[in-house]
C-alpha cells in the first residue's frame, strides 16, 4: 500500500529524516514511534507532500507518488489528521466536514453515517464553529473530515496529543475499529504508550530522524517501548 | 437644511458607491491577504470594455458583461503570472500590483488614446416635488446590495465558497484534504478582479472615460476595507453603511468637502477605537451577549 | 513652516522644528497602530489611508481661512515662496542653493546612512531583526514589540522629516502631490527594488530608479511610465531580495570560488542581513 | 558636475556668494549654436492632465514646423526640448531646471495648471527665465518673467456672465472645484454678478476627487437660480453634466472650464451639455476665417495629427504665443532674453501686417505692462445634438492687472500674484 525508500528530508543542508525506508500493507495499522523531536511529524508531513523530500521515493498503491502534488495524493485516497488537528476554525463542523469530501475522489458513497455513527457530537453541533469547540472535540472533527471522502490510507499524527483521556480512549479503540470495517490502512506516528499498544499491529520506532528498529505485535511490551519514548 | 428624502437618496449614492468602490479589493485582500494596487486600473479596464462594446453598437447589458469578462481575463493574467509568486510576500505583491496598474493605465492611453466617448446615462430621472434624482445612481445602490448578499451567499453557502474559505484559513491542511488551493487562489483573485469590472460597468455611463478613472474609487475602497475589518463582506456592509450615512448627512448640511473630511475622520475614529475594524467590533459584541445568555 | 519664520535665523530654528513636527506626527501615528495592536499589511493600509487623507484635506485649503501665521496653505497650488535652507544668525550664514545645496545633502545623506548603520549594528539593530524575524519569539525574550516598532516608525518619521524640509526648499515650493499614492509608494518601491534587508541597497536603488525615470521622462517617450512599470514587475519577480543584496551575493559567491575560501560564517547574522 | 550645470543666467542668491562659495557662473552665450534658437516645450502627454496636455504640446509643435518651414525666425531654426512631465510637479521642478540650465533654452512654454506653474516659477523667476503660460486660469499673476498668455478668469467671466444675465435672469447659483482657480474663478462671479446687477444666490465647492453630484444637483433645485455657473475641473467633474442631465436638471448652465478644453461635448452621449454656455477665447468651433476656412488653423492641425480628438483652447494659446514670441525676437533683433522680454512689452499684436493672424479674432494684442493678452472672446453654445454655435464675441481686455492692481511690469519688476479678495468688497 505504501513503501518509502531511502526518505530524505530536510531544511536546507542538515536532514532532518535520513534514509527512511518503510512499509505498510493494505489494512494494516502500523505505527511510528519516538520522542518529541525526532522527526515523526515531519515523516508525516512529506508523506501527504506538505514537504518535498531532498531524497528517496515514496510509493502509494503501487505508483511513485514522490512528485504528486499535496491535493493529488488526497484525491488518489490518502486521508491526513494533522498533528494540531487544524480544523478551520471559522467555518462550521458541517462546512469543516465538507471540505474533506475531496480525499479520494474514487470514491462515490460519502461516508457521513459512518462519521456520525462513531462521532455523533459532528451531527449535534453541525452548525457550530469549529474553533470554538473543544480540543477533544476537534480531533473527532479532524477526524471525521479526513474519513468522510472514504480514504485507502488514513494517516494520523499524534491523535493523543492534548487531548483529554477518555476522548483518547474513543480514538484509540475506533480507529482499529473504522480500518477493519472499512478496510483501511492506517499510519499513525505517536508516543504516547497506551495508544501504541492500543491500536498498534506493528511498529516502527525512530530515533534522530532514522528508523532504529522495527517491532512486532509481540514487542510491544512497556519495557521494548520505554526505551524509545520518553516515559 | 436637511431633507429626508434628499438625505436618503444622497446615502443610497453614498452607500452604493463604497460598496462598488471596495468590494472586489475586499474579496482579494480579505481572503488572500494581498492588497492590490492595481484594483483601480480594474475597474478601469471594466469600464473601458464595456464603453468600447457599447459605442460598437451593443445593448447596455452585454456591453457590461463584456466589461466584467475583460477585468475577469485580465485579472485571470495577472494572478497567474505575477499574483501566484507573491503570496507569501504581501508587500511585494503591493509593489508589483502598483507597478502594473501604472503600466496598465498608460497602455491603455497609447492604444484608445486620453479618453473614450462616453455612453449616456439610461433610465432617467425619479422626482419628488422640486428635486429629482438620478435613477441610475439609484438603481446602482441597489445593485451593490445585491452584490454583497450574492457574494455572502457564494462564500457561505457553496462548495467553492467554503473551500476557498478553508484554503485561506489554513492553506496546507486544505491542500492535504485534496482542495487544489493553487485554483481556489486563481479562482478567488480572479472573482475579485471581475467584480471590480463589474464596478467599472456600472459606473461607464455615469463617469468620464479616461485611463487614470480608476483612481477615483481608490481611496473609498480602502477606507471601507480597513474600517470594515476582518470579516470581509459583512464589513464592507458595515463600513459603506457607516461611512455612507456620514458622508451623506454632513454632504447634505455642510457640503460635498465637508463630507468627505467627516467621512475619513470617522474612518480614522473606528480605526483607533476598533483595532478590528466594525465586523469585528459586531463579533465581539455579539459573543458578549451570547456569553450572558 | 519655514515660511513664517522670513530671517535667516528663522530659517535655522523652522528646519528642526519642522522635523519635530514630522516626528510627533509620526510617534501619534506609530502609537495609535502599534499600541491599538495592529499588524501586518494593515499597518500599510492605514499609512496609506493617513496619506490620502492629508492629499483630500490639504487640496482643499485653498481658502484664505486656511492660513498658518501669513502664510496661506494654498490648496492644490501649494505653497510658492519658501526659502533656501539656511544656517546661521543674522549677518553670519550659509544659504545653500545650487552647488552648496547638492553638497548638503549629500553630507546630510552620509550621516543620515552612517547613523543608521550604527543604529542596526548595535544592540538595539538586533531588537529590530528580532521583531521582524518573529515578533512572539522576540517578545518572550523581554523585548517591548510595540516599543521597538514605535521608536522605528517614530524614527523613520524624524528622517522622512528632513527630507520633506530639503525637498521643499530644493523647489522652493510644496503642494499636496507629496501626499498623493505614487508620492507614498514611491519610497517602497526605491527600498524594494534595493533590497529591504539593505540600507546601502536602499540609498542606490533610490539614485539609480530616479535617474532612470527623469531620463526615460526626458525622451518624452509614450512608453515611459509602461518600462518603469515593468522594470519593477521584473526586479520584484525575479530579484525578491532587492538588486544590491542579489549582486552582493553573486559577488560574493564570485569571490570565494576565485579565491578557495569557504564562507564559515552562520547565515543571516543580523550586521549582514541588515545592513550590507 | 561642473560649469555646465550653471547657466549663463546662473543666477546665484546673494547669501550663497556671501558664504564665499565658488560657482562659475555667468559663462555668457547660448549653448545652442548660433544659426538656431531653442525652445523648451513641456506638456502633459501622460498621467492626470494629458487630455488637456496633448492638444496643447501638438499645436506648439505645429507652430514651431510653421515658422521652421517658412525659414524660422529670423533665418534661424527653431530647436525643441520636449520631455513629458506625465503631469507630476516633481518632474516639472526638474525638467525646468534642466530645461534652463543644461538644454539653455530661449523660452520656456510649461504646464497646464496653476498648481504646475506655481510649481516651477521660483526656478523661472530665480533664472530669469522668459516663460509662456498657456492655460486660461484664475488670472492675477504679475511677473517680470512670465507671460501668461491664456485668457483669465475675468475676461471669461466676463462675456459669459453678462451674457446670461440678460438672456435668463439675475440669479446665479455657483459651483466650483474646490482649489484655487476655483475659488478664485466664484469670486469673480460675485465681483462680476455685483457689476451686471445680479445675485449669487448660493455657491458651492466640490472637491477634485468628487464623482457623486446629488447633493449638488440637490441644492442647485432648492436655490431654483436663473442659470449655473460651472467651473467645475476634471475628468471626476465632468460626470456632473451625465448626472444633472439623467436627474433632469434642465437649468442653463455657464462655464469657463467645460468643452473648450476637454470638449465635454464630443465625449459625453447627447443632450447632456445641451444648453451649456461657455466664455472661451478659442474652441475648435469658433467661426473665424483663419480658423475654419480651408487651408485655416483647424486644417492645418488635422492634418499634422489626423488622429488627435480635438483642438481645444489651450491649443490655440500654445499656438499663437508661439507666433508672438518670433515677433519679438525678430523686433529684438536677439535671442538674449532681457532684449525678447523688453520686445514683448512693447507690446507685440497679432495680426498685423507681418505676423498671421490668431485663430480666435483677427487681431489680439499682448499689453506690455501686464504680460496678458486682451483676447477675442466668445460665448459658445451646444444644443442638445452638442452642436456647437457662437452666440455672442467680443474682444475683451485684462482688466483686474492693468485697471485694478496696477501691475506695470515694466516699470516694477515683480513675481507676485494678486487676487481679488484684497481689491473688491463682494469677493470677502
Amino acid at each position: 500500500m505504501l513503501t518509502c525508500t531511502d526518505l530524505t528530508v530536510g531544511y536546507g543542508s542538515t536532514p532532518i529524516l535520513r534514509d527512511i525506508d518503510l512499509h505498510v500493507d493494505e489494512g494494516e495499522v502500523v505505527g511510528v514511534i519516538g520522542k518529541n523531536g525526532v522527526g515523526k511529524t515531519t515523516l508525516m508531513k512529506s508523506l501527504v507532500g506538505l514537504l518535498d523530500p531532498t531524497d528517496g521515493s515514496i510509493e502509494y498503491d503501487g505508483t511513485d507518488i514522490t512528485d504528486l502534488p499535496t491535493d493529488e495524493r488526497a484525491k488518489a485516497g490518502i486521508g491526513y489528521i494533522p498533528q494540531s488537528r487544524d480544523v478551520f476554525p471559522d467555518l462550521t463542523v458541517r462546512q469543516n466536514l465538507l471540505v474533506g469530501e475531496t480525499v479520494n475522489e474514487d470514491v462515490e458513497e460519502l461516508l457521513y453515517d459512518t462519521v456520525y455513527e462513531y462521532f455523533p457530537i459532528l451531527e449535534e453541533r453541525a452548525d457550530q464553529a469549529a474553533g470554538s469547540m473543544s480540543g477533544g472535540e476537534q480531533q473527532m472533527l479532524a477526524i471525521g473530515r479526513a474519513l468522510v471522502g472514504n480514504p485507502d490510507l488514513l494517516l494520523l499524527d499524534e491523535p493523543s496529543e492534548g487531548i483529554q483521556p477518555s476522548i483518547v480512549q474513543q480514538i484509540q479503540r475506533d480507529i482499529p475499529e473504522i480500518s477493519d470495517d472499512l478496510g483501511m490502512t492506517v499510519l499513525f506516528v505517536e508516543q504516547n504508550l497506551g495508544v501504541i499498544q492500543a491500536m498498534s499491529e506493528r511498529c516502527y520506532a525512530i530515533e534522530r530522524g532514522t528508523i532504529v528498529d522495527e517491532l512486532g505485535s509481540s514487542d510491544l511490551t512497556d519495557d521494548t517501548l520505554a526505551q524509545f519514548l520518553a516515559v | 437644511m436637511v431633507n429626508g428624502i434628499n438625505l436618503f437618496f444622497q446615502f443610497l449614492d453614498s452607500f452604493g458607491f463604497i460598496v462598488l468602490a471596495a468590494i472586489g479589493l475586499a474579496v482579494i485582500f480579505g481572503m488572500m491577504g494581498v492588497i492590490n494596487l492595481a484594483h483601480g486600473e480594474l475597474i478601469m479596464i471594466g469600464a473601458y470594455g464595456t464603453t468600447l462594446v457599447a459605442n460598437a453598437g451593443a445593448p447596455l447589458v452585454l456591453a457590461m458583461a463584456a466589461g466584467v469578462l475583460a477585468a475577469a481575463v485580465a485579472g485571470l493574467i495577472i494572478e497567474r503570472t505575477i499574483v501566484k509568486r507573491l503570496y507569501h510576500r504581501p508587500l511585494d505583491s503591493m509593489v508589483a500590483t502598483w507597478a502594473l496598474g501604472l503600466a496598465l493605465t498608460q497602455v491603455v492611453r497609447i492604444i484608445f488614446g486620453n479618453s473614450l466617448s462616453g455612453i449616456g446615462l439610461p433610465f432617467g430621472a425619479i422626482r419628488f416635488g422640486a428635486f429629482s434624482y438620478s435613477m441610475y445612481r439609484t438603481v446602482l445602490s441597489v445593485v451593490a446590495l445585491a452584490l454583497l448578499v450574492g457574494a455572502y451567499l457564494v462564500f457561505t453557502r457553496t462548495e467553492f465558497g467554503i473551500r476557498a474559505r478553508a484554503t485561506i484559513q489554513d492553506a496546507d491542511t486544505a491542500r492535504a484534504m485534496g482542495v487544489d488551493t493553487d485554483r481556489m487562489y486563481t479562482s478567488t483573485f480572479v472573482i475579485g478582479c471581475a467584480l471590480a469590472g463589474l464596478t467599472g460597468a456600472l459606473y461607464a455611463p455615469a463617469l468620464s472615460i479616461v485611463p487614470g478613472m480608476g483612481s477615483t474609487f481608490l481611496v473609498e475602497a480602502f477606507v471601507a476595507v480597513v474600517t470594515g475589518g476582518t470579516s470581509v463582506l459583512l464589513g464592507t456592509t458595515l463600513a459603506a453603511g457607516v461611512l455612507g450615512s456620514a458622508d451623506a448627512l454632513f454632504t447634505n448640511l455642510y457640503g460635498t468637502f465637508i463630507g468627505q473630511v467627516a467621512m475619513l475622520i470617522l474612518a480614522i475614529l473606528i480605526l483607533r477605537f476598533l483595532p478590528t475594524g466594525l465586523s469585528g467590533a459586531l463579533e465581539d459584541l455579539r459573543e458578549r451577549i451570547g456569553g450572558e445568555n | 513652516m519655514s515660511l513664517n519664520l522670513g530671517s535667516t535665523l528663522g530659517i535655522t530654528v523652522a528646519i528642526p522644528v519642522a522635523v519635530a513636527v514630522a516626528t510627533v506626527v509620526a510617534f501619534v501615528l506609530g502609537y495609535f497602530m502599534f499600541y491599538g495592536r495592529v499588524t501586518g499589511v494593515f499597518v500599510a493600509i492605514i499609512t496609506l489611508v493617513t496619506t490620502v487623507v492629508m492629499q483630500t484635506f490639504m487640496a482643499q485649503t485653498a481658502g484664505s481661512e486656511w492660513a498658518i501665521g501669513d502664510v496661506k496653505l494654498g490648496g492644490f497650488n501649494g505653497m510658492p515662496g519658501i526659502p533656501n535652507v539656511a544656517l546661521g544668525v543674522e549677518g553670519v550664514s550659509i544659504s545653500f542653493r545650487g552647488m552648496t545645496f547638492y553638497w548638503l545633502v549629500l553630507v546630510l545623506l552620509v550621516v543620515t546612512y552612517l547613523g543608521a548603520r550604527a543604529l542596526v549594528n548595535g544592540r538595539f539593530g538586533y531588537a529590530m531583526v528580532g521583531v521582524r524575524e518573529d515578533e512572539d519569539r522576540i517578545e518572550m525574550l523581554g523585548y517591548d514589540v510595540r516599543r521597538v516598532k514605535l521608536t522605528v516608525f517614530t524614527l523613520g518619521g524624524a528622517i522622512s522629516g528632513l527630507s520633506g524640509v530639503l525637498y521643499a526648499s530644493w523647489g522652493n515650493y510644496i503642494d499636496p502631490s507629496v501626499f498623493t499614492l505614487t508620492f507614498a509608494t514611491l519610497p517602497v518601491i526605491w527600498v524594494t527594488v534595493g533590497g529591504r534587508e539593505s540600507l546601502l541597497g536602499a540609498v542606490l536603488a533610490t539614485v539609480a530608479l530616479e535617474w532612470f525615470r527623469q531620463q526615460l521622462s526626458i525622451t518624452g517617450s509614450e512608453f515611459a511610465l509602461v518600462v518603469v512599470g515593468l522594470l519593477l514587475l521584473f526586479i520584484v519577480l525575479v530579484v525578491p531580495d532587492g538588486i544590491v543584496p542579489y549582486v552582493h551575493e553573486k559577488g560574493l559567491g564570485a569571490y570565494r570560488k576565485y579565491t578557495g575560501t569557504d564562507d564559515d560564517r552562520p547565515a543571516g547574522t543580523p550586521q549582514e542581513e541588515i545592513a550590507e | 558636475m561642473s560649469d555646465r550645470l550653471v547657466s549663463r543666467r546662473g543666477f546665484l542668491s546673494s547669501s550663497a556668494v556671501l558664504a564665499g562659495t565658488a560657482l562659475a557662473g555667468c559663462s555668457g552665450g547660448s549653448a545652442s549654436s548660433d544659426d538656431t534658437i531653442k525652445i523648451g516645450v513641456l506638456e502633459d502627454r501622460s498621467g492626470n492632465f494629458a487630455l488637456v496636455g496633448d492638444p496643447k504640446h501638438k499645436a506648439s509643435m505645429l507652430a514651431i514646423e510653421e515658422i521652421n518651414n517658412n525659414g524660422g525666425i529670423d533665418g534661424k531654426q527653431i530647436e525643441t526640448f520636449s520631455p513629458d512631465p506625465q503631469s507630476d510637479n516633481q518632474r516639472y521642478q526638474e525638467l525646468a531646471s534642466r530645461a534652463i540650465r543644461e538644454e539653455e533654452v530661449d523660452a520656456l512654454w510649461a504646464g497646464y495648471s496653476s498648481a504646475t506653474r506655481e510649481a516651477i516659477r521660483p526656478t523661472i523667476d530665480r533664472n530669469e527665465q522668459l516663460y509662456f503660460y498657456t492655460t486660461q486660469y484664475e488670472g492675477g499673476v504679475c511677473d517680470k518673467y512670465t507671460f501668461a498668455v491664456g485668457p483669465t478668469a475675468r475676461q471669461q467671466l466676463g462675456i459669459v456672465l453678462p451674457y446670461l444675465r440678460e438672456e435668463f435672469g439675475p440669479d446665479i447659483y455657483t459651483i466650483a472645484a474646490d482649489y484655487n482657480f476655483g475659488q478664485l474663478s466664484a469670486d469673480w462671479v460675485k465681483v462680476l454678478a455685483n457689476e451686471n446687477d445680479a445675485n449669487v444666490l448660493g455657491e458651492e465647492f466640490i472637491p477634485l476627487s468628487e464623482t457623486d453630484f446629488s447633493s449638488t444637483i440637490n441644492n442647485i433645485q432648492e436655490a431654483d437660480p436663473d442659470f449655473v455657473m460651472s467651473m467645475l475641473v476634471g475628468a471626476n467633474h465632468t460626470s456632473f453634466y451625465e448626472q444633472k442631465a439623467s436627474a433632469g436638471l434642465e437649468v442653463p448652465i455657464g462655464t469657463s472650464t467645460a468643452m473648450a478644453q476637454g470638449y465635454e461635448h464630443r465625449r459625453i452621449d447627447p443632450p447632456a451639455m445641451a444648453n451649456i454656455y461657455a466664455g472661451v477665447n478659442y474652441m475648435e468651433e469658433v467661426p473665424t476665417d483663419s480658423n475654419t476656412q480651408d487651408g485655416g488653423f483647424v486644417d492645418r492641425y488635422f492634418e499634422k495629427y489626423p488622429d488627435a480628438p480635438y483642438l481645444n483652447e489651450e491649443a490655440e494659446t500654445n499656438y499663437f504665443s508661439t507666433y508672438m514670441y518670433k515677433e519679438a525676437v525678430e523686433q529684438a533683433g536677439t535671442v538674449e532674453q532681457p532684449e525678447v522680454i523688453d520686445a514683448l512689452e512693447s507690446g507685440i499684436s497679432l495680426g498685423s501686417e507681418r505676423a498671421p493672424e490668431a485663430p480666435e479674432g483677427e487681431t489680439i494684442e499682448l499689453d506690455g505692462a501686464t504680460h496678458h493678452v486682451d483676447h477675442h472672446m466668445w460665448v459658445m453654445r451646444a444644443d442638445d445634438q452638442h452642436n456647437v454655435e457662437a452666440v455672442e464675441n467680443r474682444k475683451i481686455p485684462e482688466q483686474f492687472l492693468s485697471e485694478t492692481v496696477g501691475c506695470d511690469l515694466r516699470e516694477e519688476v515683480e513675481t507676485t500674484q494678486y487676487t481679488p479678495v484684497d481689491y473688491f468688497e463682494e469677493a470677502q
